[in-house]
């Protein structure tokens, strides 16, 4: 997975739930990524094998895991002060809308009034890197990659890179920057499905993975 | 007089939880949550709770035991929470249906800005800034401040009546250790409470701790409770 | 020692360095009190016997000490969570002055123009009681129980009972309450060596240790 | 690849403290002392420091090695602390000669409120309400709040370039554990630093520190030394 690649050894990563987990999967053995789970984990090993399952030891997702060694545990206070204050090298977060400044919007569908913000806005607000790997589009077709957020933010001018099932967009301070583009699509096809214009990085490459 | 903070039984270690108490569950998707007090809680039909939570919305795992049984019940007036309903729209839980209905009163606050206000609220801090939440719904009605070029927002401590925490040893005295995970909002939670009530799996004589590994001092823990294994998990 | 009485079974308490720190071995038998020092223990214990000593293990006088059973240690910030949230019953400190409103001083001699703050600020402020145990002059004769403090406080309106060498005084909403008198001594004796005017207590009793 | 962060000598890990840089020093009374690395920063002669740190005035026990070492040799350009000279006035240490002589600045803070000051430093904190302090000098020039009936001050974030801190074991990730009172002031400290470098007494693999004991987690942690027991205490 293409989010994996920025992930430089040694570097202290925060995987948001569901895809973002993912991301541990994709890891080169050569090497050692340090995962940060906010309900107080450093050090967040693969899920376990049958047997070796500790009902102690969830993810922040609920999802049962291992520790690996040199990992360690802490309260939640402690650990969102490592979060907070700025720690953690990258979060890897889900989103739903993302805005040409590096909005982000990924906790609540307005239409259904309540929603969990979690750690998610911490994370976001305060990561030395945030990168969002989603779907280019809603499943209707519609633009997650916007100009001005409609959804409720979770933190705003956070996000640094975008990786989606089409692209690879950087946040700066110019706007958005098309870094990467998956193959066999081209730029204005891109462009179509972005609300806000693209600036067209001048090493255009094609999404390695 | 040795120290001896242990009562009998999960009833009787809440049995002066009032109507209208304001108490902190530890736990975080069901792990590390103070089962038997809860459903003593359940048992005592205490009503008008505000509960303090993380999540309260149950369905992690078949046969968890959370706050969502108190909200099921009708117990509770009031959650403050960070993740109190279900991420997918589609599991809709007691407290997003009572929530919905106007049955319920729900004030949502980040992670870490919950974790903080209570931490803040156990050590004597009558307010932080935090960077987290500004410009977003959660900066709504609060003070506003740059700092060192920075934009925070006010936040102020959470203290509660009573604590319901849970942990893996205490000694007599209630000093406590964890077990992994199961740690989570417990320890800052445990300081900031009038009662804290602690339910643990095994209860120690003092000095059976490694005096460098106790998390929570027993300075903050008020009263002990074995965990009954038969009626909860 | 008078003070040591003031220490109930099971309380949480911090002895300031020097005099105070004498008040542990005042404590009977049947009484359990769980010593908190600063600089990061609870349960401090007695001082080591010869062999016994360790190093790091020291109270916040830099004195060498002993755990207690059930005893734990953390660091500074948590010690400070401790004693700033009110979890401190009582607070033994030395003290310079100590005003009619409870005001209390006994971190530094103006004359000196530095002097060490260290704990003594926050467990003054901040303890449910603080007992200040003191001569009742200074060594030149002055009053150290003054209308008003002459040296930089420690903290405003803090000190609940000053007990000296001739008398235990209360500090109360309607000013300093004789409640003990040293024997032999007379109400106006003790007048005399006090700034403020005393309200004798109407169970004026002798001080018994 | 593994992470090794140890560094093979006291010199070589703070080989870039350079002139004016901000430096933490754990300790307290001369115990959970650095003193390896405050021997090495002797050596290498970094001048202007501004160092912050709860005592410097040194002479706690024969030999002991303390921040008052780059004091004498006039080091340091500002001291940060909360008990930067002895007790008693007949004791005048390097400090306290300088201050009066107007060659030292020197900012003072009540213990809790340097503990809490360099814990909101590391926690992104950017300024706490304390009640410590209201009503005395440590008050003035600062923001005074009544919250819910109370005084309190504002107090900002303490950051370093550098914290020189002292732990009793690591392991190789940066891991640490202390030894009792030997705690203190080092894993605040630890969080609130660009750079981190722990002096320890043992260094071990990853996985060999009971995770669970672990107090500083080696995220904090940049360079490791092992002690050198022939020219510390």
């Amino acid at each position: 997975m293409r989010v994996a690649k920025e992930l430089q050894d040694g570097f202290y990563v925060n995987l948001g739930i569901g895809l973002p987990t993912l991301v541990a999967n994709f890891i080169p053995p050569e090497k050692t990524i340090i995962f940060q789970s906010e309900n107080g984990i450093l050090g967040v090993g693969p899920f376990p094998e049958e047997g070796e399952e500790d009902a102690d030891l969830v993810n922040a997702g609920g999802q049962l895991v291992t520790l690996s060694p040199g990992g360690c545990f802490f309260h939640h206070a402690d650990s969102f002060a490592m979060i907070r204050g700025g720690h953690i090298d990258v979060a890897v977060l889900g989103g739903l809308q993302v805005s040409e400044k590096g909005d982000l919007a990924n906790w609540m569908i307005p239409q259904r009034r309540v929603g969990p913000i979690g750690g998610a806005a911490d994370l976001a607000a305060n990561a030395k890197r945030v990168i969002i790997p989603m779907e280019h589009t809603t499943r209707d077709g519609d633009a997650k990659i916007v100009k001005s957020c409609s959804y409720p933010l979770t933190a705003k001018e956070c996000v640094d890179l975008i990786v989606t099932d089409l692209a690879v967009i950087e946040v700066t301070k110019e706007g958005l920057v098309l870094k990467e583009i998956a193959p066999e699509w081209r730029v204005e096809e891109i462009q179509a499905l972005t609300e806000p214009k693209l600036i067209v990085d001048k090493d255009l490459r094609e999404v390695e993975l | 007089m040795a120290i001896n903070k242990v009562y009998e039984s999960a009833d009787s270690a809440i049995a002066d939880v009032e109507d209208e108490a304001v108490v902190m569950f530890g736990g975080f998707t069901a792990r590390g949550t103070p089962t038997g007090l809860i459903l003593a809680l359940k048992r005592k039909e205490t009503r008008n709770i505000t509960a303090i939570t993380n999540d309260c919305c149950g369905g992690w795992r078949l046969g968890d035991v959370d706050v969502s049984l108190l909200i099921e019940s009708k117990q509770v007036k009031k959650v403050i929470a960070s993740y109190p309903v279900a991420g997918s729209p589609s599991r809709v839980c007691a407290l997003e249906r009572q929530y919905l209905a106007g049955e319920i009163e729900l004030e949502m606050f980040p992670q870490g800005t919950l974790a903080e206000k209570i931490r803040a609220g156990g050590a004597g801090i009558g307010g932080v800034f935090t960077p987290t939440g500004v410009g977003t719904v959660f900066a709504q009605g609060k003070e506003k401040r740059v700092i060192d070029g920075k934009e925070y927002l006010l936040e102020l401590p959470l203290k509660a009546d009573f604590a319901f925490i849970r942990a893996h040893k205490a000694d007599k005295m209630g000093n406590l250790v964890y077990r992994r995970a199961a740690r989570n909002f417990n320890p800052p939670m445990a300081t900031a409470a009038r009662v804290t009530i602690a339910e643990v799996d095994e209860i120690v004589e003092p000095g059976e701790l490694d005096p460098e590994a106790i998390v929570t001092p027993g300075i903050y823990v008020h009263r002990i409770v074995k965990r009954n294994e038969t009626e909860t998990r």
